[in-house]
């Protein structure tokens, strides 16, 4: 196996608040190929975004990167000073979030904020940034670019915006796309078009792809391989077909079966009980205990990621199916 | 599924949340055991000072403008020496604290109250009333305060109450701008659509869902605007309009302290300055760590 | 049909509109480029429930889902068309009697932390209504509130707490029984999962399954996320720009759409499946309701569209027994 | 050199004509000139006229002085003087018009260009002081060479407006001073006037600064800003006496601190005496006068600048009666009013001003103290000037405190204005807001004011005084001192009249 | 922005009517001005004859008419005390009153941004708490006191500036300015520092909370995922953003700072509007009153187009918008 693109390795993320350490990201490894477009999906506060947030060192205070590696192309960026990480921000990993209302400085027309973007990494004068903007986002499917330089974002719509983000992503032709809910706040139809320009993208540029996101559908149709957390870590991963077709943790079983599309129409839908534990105080052992149906006394520690590729692993002590090997949940 | 496990956390109301937050930050700790000092001494005026300075039979000119720890006729030391009418200064002081608070709690609530009722109809109500109310107040806040507080004045003539009359007239359209923009927030919120869902009398929405909503900025305000118009007060009495001279508040011991500055008798105006200036910082610590506290987007 | 429908919305309008002041006026006269700005949310919608149907309504963003559902909760009152309760015009009635009416259509809302006043404590949130409304006595209230939250799954020893100590699932629950707490006989649930993760979302979904059931309930369902609408609703109407264009039985309309807009909605919802698959987009934006297109209002974005599409609005005909389609391509096609 | 003034009020407008106000008439007395002027004791001196005479009982001849210059170079000439008392009713929006002084002129006649005839149309001994109070503009550069003198009315086409002496170009006067520049509310700056008849003045320019604030007024002092200033703050006194850089000048003033009791049927600010107005027993009257202590005010408000006070004039002044006393006995006082019937005394307002006079509500302080302590317990109601005055007279007060500065420099001044009954027609009780009325003061006055010798006037004023003090209605306080501070090195005669004369500031020999 | 220019004319014609109704009523009530303004040794038919002559003699609603009489055609009558235009006299004053605040305001704003920006970015440094808690300070005091302590400190105790008064001025464009000379300009500060400090302490606070606010939005992470290095971030998507609320509270506060410009100038014997203001009243100077009323309110327009237009330079969502309500 040749080196992966990324490579997060026991990634830890606290924040000390007044409440306590939150523990948002507690030790979460993730690997990554050219490429590849990786789903990451789990419940609202299991993490996803301040993982993607620490890869590139973006978390605020009093969030901290307190433990773990991650290597991009074999550097690891936990240690790497805030001027390499400038430099590698933008131009070698590009970022995307959720809001599209809210990721675009309201008061600088649209070409200044593209414009910024590409003289922070390259001495351009401004007439060639604006002409790499322009092919930005006519690569985006936006028309009449020149107009649209000159707009400010309120003058968008949200499935625009998005697309100049995407745009601003694209400009320096990075090595990856950490893509924060991308879709989250757009209609059925809005996202359907930018999930179509991403797609077309990455296949076009071999631009490797993070997707965050809790919607398994738009990750089932979206990413090769997912990644699924909870509660601040990873608790399966493997590829598409793996994790739709033979979930092993009870709790990705549980989310695909909540699912109502795919349940008969009318029957209860099988729930996962309990709510969502607080991040602050977890139970001891295996942060699903308290809601799984299969936990026994050897939840009470928790279970190492292991599985039968590095990815393709789960991290329980009675996975899905354990009983019967090679049958499909 | 029907039972839901959590470990119940104790029972928290937001008043105790509150207090909580509150108590974190020592600078704010400091200014409310300030205020509450002050606001005790103002209360007890009359049992924890020698003299009734309001009383002038108390007074002595002969005692007057002694400096500070001097022995006074009546038999007492004026600690803080005296005025040029023999007050002796603790004293004045603390009485005037006592107007300068009353004037400054009273003529707030009486705006707060005006203010609350102004805004939140305007609010509630919408479309025209709301027009036609909003006009007022920016017509009114389109001209400095203390400008109409010196004409108001200059009108009312002197007195407690004249002051309190025309510092409420002043503020009264800050509340109203202040709720009205609250409440057309928290107008359009969910809570208020369910609780007309549920026919909900108007008054009965208005008084209990929107008003202890909208309010908790407001008291944040109120009571920074405790402080302002303390100071306003002051500013007034200190312009010769205000509280009548045998009743001095802080501003105008101040103000007829002031006089004295350059001659070298410094304790007239000095002491009263710092009295006014510990309680407004008082009083503005407390707002502020209170804006901090209510403050839900900075809160987590 | 047999019964009268609980609820007949007839020629429903919304038009949101603010009048111009004094000053805009004369602006206006001198020239200035100021319109009044009326916003048409919801044109024209007839729809009939009928009692013990779950009707869900489906559309994109700012299409007038809400805006029809509060009209018909009686929170907005409606700019045009009636509004009958079981057979009788909303407006005919006298106060007492509307006043009633208007108890028996409760809503539960999409944000179930906003939807709560925070400064009550569940007690009063759930208990509030049905003592002021005198169903209940209040020395009773308490028992009431509990029974109440009993039925929606939470355990009655949170009574005194505050809303913020609640997670999502559990607030959106306390809404529920706020809403059930005036014994109402239709729910109108403007996405009230929509704000849930999916594992809590299934929990509600449930709940409100297992209501209609006990309670025999009638709902009007809004959400825009297809999966929960099919899973749910007897019949399915989607919305384009404030009016409906399709009404269906939801097997029917899921399996076959009708109009085109029903179609691609259908087709680009994302589902949980092995593949991986291309989206292919439809065009355009979803134009906005202040400046809506002429004729159909979804003809920009059409892959169908005809000369006649833009001068001409199609209106909601039965294409087959019950089943409602407002499409050009409907009568070239014939029924 | 240049003389820097820090002035504590500014005029109104540099018209000498159009505000009878002290501020004005110092800035006019630097370049008008009138026929007769006082001297830092308020006696008479010649001015523009070199002499004068009364040639029976209601003509008065005034010998002008020769080869006196305008600024623009033209002679002074009797015409001027008519032209002058022509324009005084003339000015528009005056607030207060020197008409007082020139409506005893019934009559001028110049038999030459330097004498002066003036008629009046009764016995007016004060006519030469009365004279002293305005200042004589240039009759040539207004235009009015031609018009004359008539007891009804003077015609001309037009007169001076205020503004043209504002902007400095009617600024024409004889005065040691010309008119260099004027800033409303920052500065003006005179020149020396290299042509004056009199004695040069040490500076070549003079400038005047209102500082109206007491402390800025001071500190511009003690910063070297300005090189002299008036009325420094009583208390502050003491510090300027010790500063080593700067000298005091002070004098008695002609301003009287006074307190007036209110004999009206209904008192408007007693309490406790069920309606009936105490104080028109003398008895109670007394009591209040014994109840102050001037010795007390004196000393600790005013920080002994001030000189406790018997009657309306200092001693010095014309009509002072050296035999009229004040006491001050408050167990005297009691018992007056145990036998005027009020043992516990009653409730009373006292009004003040509190920005006319100096630490004038500091003072009403220590007299409600003072008669607090007798048991009539006595309430303070200081208000500006303008309300106070308005109050007053309206009759508002009871009891009020007030100032009387005698412009004239004689008991007249004060006896007619404050405590003479109103006549309208007389100008008697101009400023007598009591409702007192003495008829046999009246009778009194009006021989006094009809004498014209000198001697016997005084005479007659001074028993007058002695009746109106022991009346009780108007209670001496104290008089007013007035101040001036300087820079070492500079010498000022302290003036009455309390006016800053630039002239007669000398740098010291 | 034409609806916006009309409310506020209409507006501002609302408070010069109410206002001159106020002062009319109020001066009337007051007492009457001849009481002030005749010397005491005047008769009584001198005193009859100037409240002719002033036309106080009229009863007040007919006063009132001919004032609005004037008023429209311009003339704003003529000062009781000073027998010359009111509204003359007021513009005369103007220019101090003008150059005390706007340099308050400079104060202000150049010192209050960036400690703002300072405490905004870091709010639990030992700096920004210092920062904050100076705030507060300057939140507290009242101005006339800090004037006092500036004077006694600064002009008495150290003699390092002058006390008050405005110094030497120069002429630019026909009107004197003070911060044209050197003298001017040592008089300027005390007055200026002590007007400023207040509103020192409001920007800093707006500017510490518009950062703080701001700072965790997502564009500004966005901002910084972009590379964009950290002074672009500040200095651009962070400061444009905070000045928005800046510059609209500083153009309303810009009227205030005029008002209390009367305290100021009282205490530093500053010859500008609300030094004669405050006479007027005291002398109750009804046409000067009226007129700065007047004039103040016609600044206020004025400031508030100009603050318009520099907040729609700043914010694009408000130039496309239209009219705003
Ligand atoms: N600034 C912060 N201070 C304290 N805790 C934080 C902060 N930011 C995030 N957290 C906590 O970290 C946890 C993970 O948050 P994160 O935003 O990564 O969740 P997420 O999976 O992206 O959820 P969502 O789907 O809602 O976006 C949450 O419990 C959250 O409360
Ligand atoms: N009070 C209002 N005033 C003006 N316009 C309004 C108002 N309420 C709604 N609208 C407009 O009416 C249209 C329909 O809004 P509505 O909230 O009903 O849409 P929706 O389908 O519920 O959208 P979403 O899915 O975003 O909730 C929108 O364009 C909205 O802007
Ligand atoms: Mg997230
Ligand atoms: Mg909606």
């Amino acid at each position: 196996m040749t080196e992966p693109l990324l490579r997060v390795d026991g990634l830890k993320t606290h924040f000390l608040t007044r409440a306590g350490t939150v523990k948002a990201v507690d030790g979460v490894s993730l690997r990554l190929d050219r490429g590849e477009i990786l789903g990451l999906v789990g419940e609202s506060g299991s993490g996803k975004s301040v993982t993607g947030q620490s890869i590139l060192g973006l978390v605020d205070p009093p969030g901290r990167v307190v433990g773990g590696r991650v290597l991009f192309r074999g550097e690891d960026l936990v240690g790497a000073g805030e001027k390499r990480l400038r430099a590698i921000r933008g131009r070698r990993i590009a970022m995307i979030f959720q809001d599209p209302m809210m990721t675009l400085n309201p008061v600088l027309s649209i070409g200044t904020q593209m414009v910024e973007a590409v003289q922070a990494h390259e001495k351009v004068s401004r007439a060639e940034a604006w002409e790499r903007s322009r092919r930005a986002l006519a690569r985006v499917g936006i028309a009449s670019p020149d107009e649209r330089l000159a707009a400010y974002p309120h003058q968008f719509s949200g499935g625009m915006r998005q697309r100049v983000a995407i745009a601003i992503a694209l400009l320096h032709s990075p090595d990856l796309i950490i893509a924060d809910e991308p879709t989250t706040a757009l209609d059925v139809t809005i996202q359907a078009q930018i999930l179509f320009e991403v797609q077309k993208l990455c296949r076009e540029t071999g631009t490797a792809l993070i997707w965050v996101t809790h919607d398994l559908a738009v990750v089932s149709a979206l990413a090769d391989r997912v990644a699924v957390m909870y509660a601040g870590r990873v608790v399966e991963t493997g590829t598409v077909a793996e994790i739709i077709g033979t979930p092993r943790h009870p709790y990705t079983r549980g989310l695909l079966e909540s699912v109502p599309s795919r349940n008969r129409r009318g029957v209860p839908l099988r729930s996962i009980p309990g709510m969502t534990p607080s991040i602050l105080d977890l139970p001891e052992g295996c942060a699903f205990r308290p809601r799984c149906d299969r936990s026994t006394g050897a939840c009470a520690v928790m279970p190492e990621l292991s599985g039968e590729r590095e990815d393709r692993a789960w991290r329980c002590w009675n996975p899905v199916g354990a009983e019967a090997r090679g049958d499909a949940a | 599924m029907s039972s839901i496990t959590a470990k119940a956390p104790a029972v928290e109301t937001p008043f105790l949340r509150l207090a909580r937050d509150f108590a974190r930050s020592r600078t704010a700790l400091a200014g409310l055991a300030a205020l509450v000092v002050i606001v005790l001494a103002a209360l007890l005026a009359r049992w924890v000072v020698p003299q009734d300075p309001y009383d002038l039979a108390q007074l002595d000119i002969l005692d007057g403008m002694m400096a500070p720890g001097s022995l006074g006729g009546g038999g007492w030391t004026y600690w803080l020496g005296t005025d040029d009418q023999g007050r002796d200064m603790l004293s004045a002081i603390v009485f005037g604290l006592r107007t300068s608070l009353l004037v400054g709690v009273v003529a707030t609530l009486a705006a707060l109250a005006v203010g609350v009722a102004v805004g939140l109809l305007a609010a509630y109500a919408g479309d025209r009333v709301d027009g036609l109310v909003m006009r007022l107040v920016d017509i009114q806040l389109s001209f400095p305060a203390i400008l109409i507080a010196l004409i108001l004045l200059a009108l009312l003539g002197k007195g407690v109450d004249k002051v309190i009359v025309a510092l409420a007239a002043v503020q009264w359209a800050y509340y109203a701008r202040t709720i009205r923009g609250s409440a057309l927030v928290e107008r359009r919120k969910e809570y208020i659509e369910a609780a007309q869902c549920l026919a909900l009398p108007h008054r009965r929405i208005m008084m209990r869902h929107l008003l202890p909503n909208c309010l908790p900025p407001l008291i944040v305000v109120a009571t920074v605007q405790v402080a302002h118009a303390i100071a306003l007060e002051a500013t007034l009495s200190f312009l010769g309009v205000g509280v009548p001279v045998t009743q001095p508040s802080l501003g105008m011991l101040i103000a007829s302290g002031y006089q004295y500055m350059l001659s070298g008798d410094y304790w007239v105006s000095l002491f009263p300055g710092l009295a006014l200036l510990v309680t407004i910082v008082a009083i503005n610590l407390v707002g502020d760590r209170l804006r901090d506290v209510l403050n839900p987007r900075l809160n987590h | 049909m047999t019964a009268a429908p609980i609820i007949e919305l007839d020629g429903l309008t919304k038009r949101f509109s603010r009048k111009l002041d004094v000053v805009e006026r004369f602006a206006r006269r001198l020239g200035a480029a100021i319109d009044d700005r009326a916003v048409q949310a919801v044109s024209g919608v007839d729809l009939s429930i009928a009692e013990g149907e779950v009707v869900g309504l489906v559309g994109e963003s700012g299409c007038g889902k809400s805006t029809l559902g509060r009209m018909v909760a009686g929170i907005l009152p409606p700019s045009a068309g009636t509004l009958r309760w079981r057979g009788r015009d909303l407006r005919e009635l006298s106060p007492t009697d509307r006043y009633h009416a208007n108890l028996k259509i409760q809503m539960v809302f999409q944000d179930p932390m906003a939807s709560l006043n925070p400064r009550l404590r569940v007690a009063d949130i759930v208990g509030e209504a049905p003592v002021v409304h005198g169903l209940v006595p209040r020395r009773q209230a308490e028992d009431y509130v509990a029974a109440t939250l009993r039925q929606v799954g939470l355990d009655p020893a949170y009574l005194r707490r505050y809303p913020h100590q609640f997670s999502g699932g559990q607030r959106q629950r306390i809404g529920i029984a706020r809403a059930l707490a005036v014994q109402p006989d239709v729910l109108v649930c403007d996405e009230s999962v929509a704000a849930l993760d999916v594992s809590i979302q299934a929990q509600i979904i449930n709940l409100f399954m297992r209501l209609r059931e006990e309670l025999s309930l009638t709902y009007l369902f809004i959400s825009h996320d297809l999966g929960v609408v099919e899973h749910i609703s007897d019949r399915t109407a989607i919305m384009y720009l404030g009016r409906i264009v399709e009404l269906a039985p939801t097997p029917e309309l899921f399996d076959k759409p009708n109009h085109p807009y029903a179609k691609a909605l259908l087709d680009e919802a994302p589902r949980v499946s092995v593949e991986k698959r291309r989206f292919a987009p439809i065009r355009g934006e979803i134009p906005s309701p202040l400046d809506p297109p002429s004729g159909c209002a979804f003809h920009p974005r059409c892959p169908h569209a005809m000369p006649r599409c833009s001068a001409e609005r199609p209106a909601l005909r039965a294409i087959a027994p019950r089943r409602w389609s407002a499409c050009h391509l409907n009568e070239t096609t014939g029924p | 050199a240049t003389l820097t003034v820090g002035t504590s009020a500014e005029p109104s407008a540099l018209d000498p004509h159009y505000h009878n106000l002290g501020p004005n008439t110092r800035a006019r007395k630097h370049v008008f000139e009138s026929l007769v002027s006082m001297d830092a004791k308020m006696r008479l001196q010649p001015e523009l006229a070199e002499s004068w005479r009364a040639v029976d009982e209601t003509t008065w001849e005034f010998k002008l002085r020769k080869g006196v210059k305008f600024h623009d170079g033209t002679e002074f000439t009797a015409q001027d003087f008519v032209y002058t008392v022509c324009r005084i009713p003339n000015v528009a929006n005056s607030p207060s018009s020197f008409t007082v002084y020139t409506k005893g002129i019934a009559g001028i006649e110049a038999p030459d260009p330097h004498t002066l005839l003036i008629k009046t149309g009764k016995p007016y001994p004060l006519l030469p002081v009365e004279l002293s109070t305005f200042g004589i503009i240039s009759a040539k550069a207004a235009g009015g060479e031609a018009v004359t003198f008539d007891k009804a009315g003077c015609k001309a086409e037009s007169w001076p407006t205020t503004q043209a002496f504002n902007d400095g170009s009617l600024m024409i006067g004889t005065g040691p001073f010309k008119h260099k520049s004027y800033t409303k509310g920052d500065r003006q700056i005179l020149e020396r006037n290299p042509d004056y008849w009199g004695p040069q003045p040490a500076w070549d320019t003079v400038v005047f600064r209102p500082i109206t604030s007491d402390g800025p007024r001071v500190a511009a002092l003690l910063a070297g800003d300005v090189d002299m200033i008036e009325s420094p703050p009583v208390q502050d006194i003491e510090r300027l006496k010790s500063a080593p850089n700067v000298s005091l000048a002070q004098a008695q003033s002609n301003r009287v601190i006074y307190l007036a009791l209110g004999v009206q049927d209904t008192p408007p600010t007693i309490t406790g005496t069920e309606g009936k107005n105490p104080l028109k027993d003398p008895k109670v009257r007394k009591a209040l006068s014994l109840a102050v202590d001037r010795d007390a005010i004196v000393k600790r408000i005013m920080m002994g600048v001030a000189e406790p006070a018997n009657q309306y004039l200092p001693a010095g002044f014309y009509g002072n009666n050296p035999e009229v006393t004040v006491a001050t006995d408050a167990n005297k006082a009691k018992q007056l009013l145990a036998e005027a019937g009020y043992p516990k005394g009653f409730q009373l307002t006292l009004g003040t001003p509190n920005d006319r006079y100096i630490n004038d509500d500091k003072v009403a302080q220590a007299v409600a103290q003072m008669f607090t302590r007798i048991g009539v317990q006595t309430q303070v109601d200081a208000t500006t000037a303008n309300v106070f005055f308005s109050k007053r007279n309206k009759q508002e007060y009871s009891v009020f405190l007030a100032g009387w500065g005698a412009d004239s420099g004689e008991m007249s001044s004060p006896l007619k204005a404050l405590i003479a009954t109103p006549i309208k027609e007389k100008g008697y009780g101009t400023t007598n807001y009591t409702s007192y009325s003495d008829p046999e003061l009246d009778g009194m006055l009006d021989t006094a004011l009809a004498t014209v010798d000198d001697a016997k006037r005084e005479k007659l004023l001074q028993a007058a005084v002695k009746r109106a003090v022991d009346a009780d209605i108007i209670i001496p306080l104290h008089y007013e001192v007035t101040v001036w501070a300087m820079k070492k090195g500079l010498s000022y005669e302290p003036r009455a009249d309390q006016y800053t004369l630039a002239q007669k500031v000398t740098p010291a020999k | 922005m034409l609806v916006f220019i009309l409310r506020r004319l209409a507006q501002s014609a609302v408070v010069v009517v109410a206002m001159s109704v106020l002062v009319f009523a109020g001066i009337f009530a007051i007492g009457n001005p001849i009481d002030v303004l005749i010397s005491p040794e005047a008769d009584a038919f001198e005193r009859a004859a100037a409240i002719a002559r002033l036309g106080l003699d009229k009863p007040m609603h007919e006063q009132f008419l001919r004032f609005v009489d004037s008023a429209l055609g311009g003339d704003l009558g003529t000062s009781f005390v000073h027998g010359v235009p009111a509204l003359g006299l007021v513009l005369q004053r103007f220019p101090a009153t003008l150059e005390l605040a706007l340099c308050a305001m400079l104060v202000a704003v150049v010192l209050g941004i960036p400690l703002g920006l300072w405490a905004g970015l870091k709010p639990d440094s030992l700096a920004g708490r210092v920062i904050m808690t100076g705030s507060i300070l300057g939140f507290s005091l009242p101005t006339f006191w800090v004037g006092m302590m500036l004077i006694m400190a600064f002009a008495v105790t150290l003699g390092w500036l002058p006390a008050g008064g405005r110094g030497e001025t120069a002429s630019l464009f026909g009107v004197q300015w003070s911060f044209l000379t050197a003298d001017g300009l040592a008089h300027l500060i005390l007055p200026a520092v002590n007007l400023a400090l207040f509103k020192l302490s409001l920007v800093i606070r707006l500017a510490r909370a518009g950062t703080r606010e701001v700072a965790l939005q997502d564009y500004v992470k966005f901002a910084r995922a972009k590379g964009l290095a950290p002074a672009r971030v500040v200095g651009v998507h962070i400061l444009k953003n905070i000045m928005i609320p800046v510059v609209t509270v500083l153009g309303l506060e810009l009227g205030s700072v005029i008002a209390f410009s009367v305290v100021t100038e009282s205490v530093f014997a500053w010859p500008g509007m609300g030094k004669l203001l405050i006479d007027s009243i005291l002398q109750l100077d009804r046409p000067v009153v009226i007129a700065y009323l007047l004039v103040t309110v016609l600044l206020f327009v004025v400031i508030n187009l100009i603050v318009d237009l520099v907040y729609s330079l700043l914010d694009p969502r408000i130039r496309l918008g239209g009219g705003r309500a």
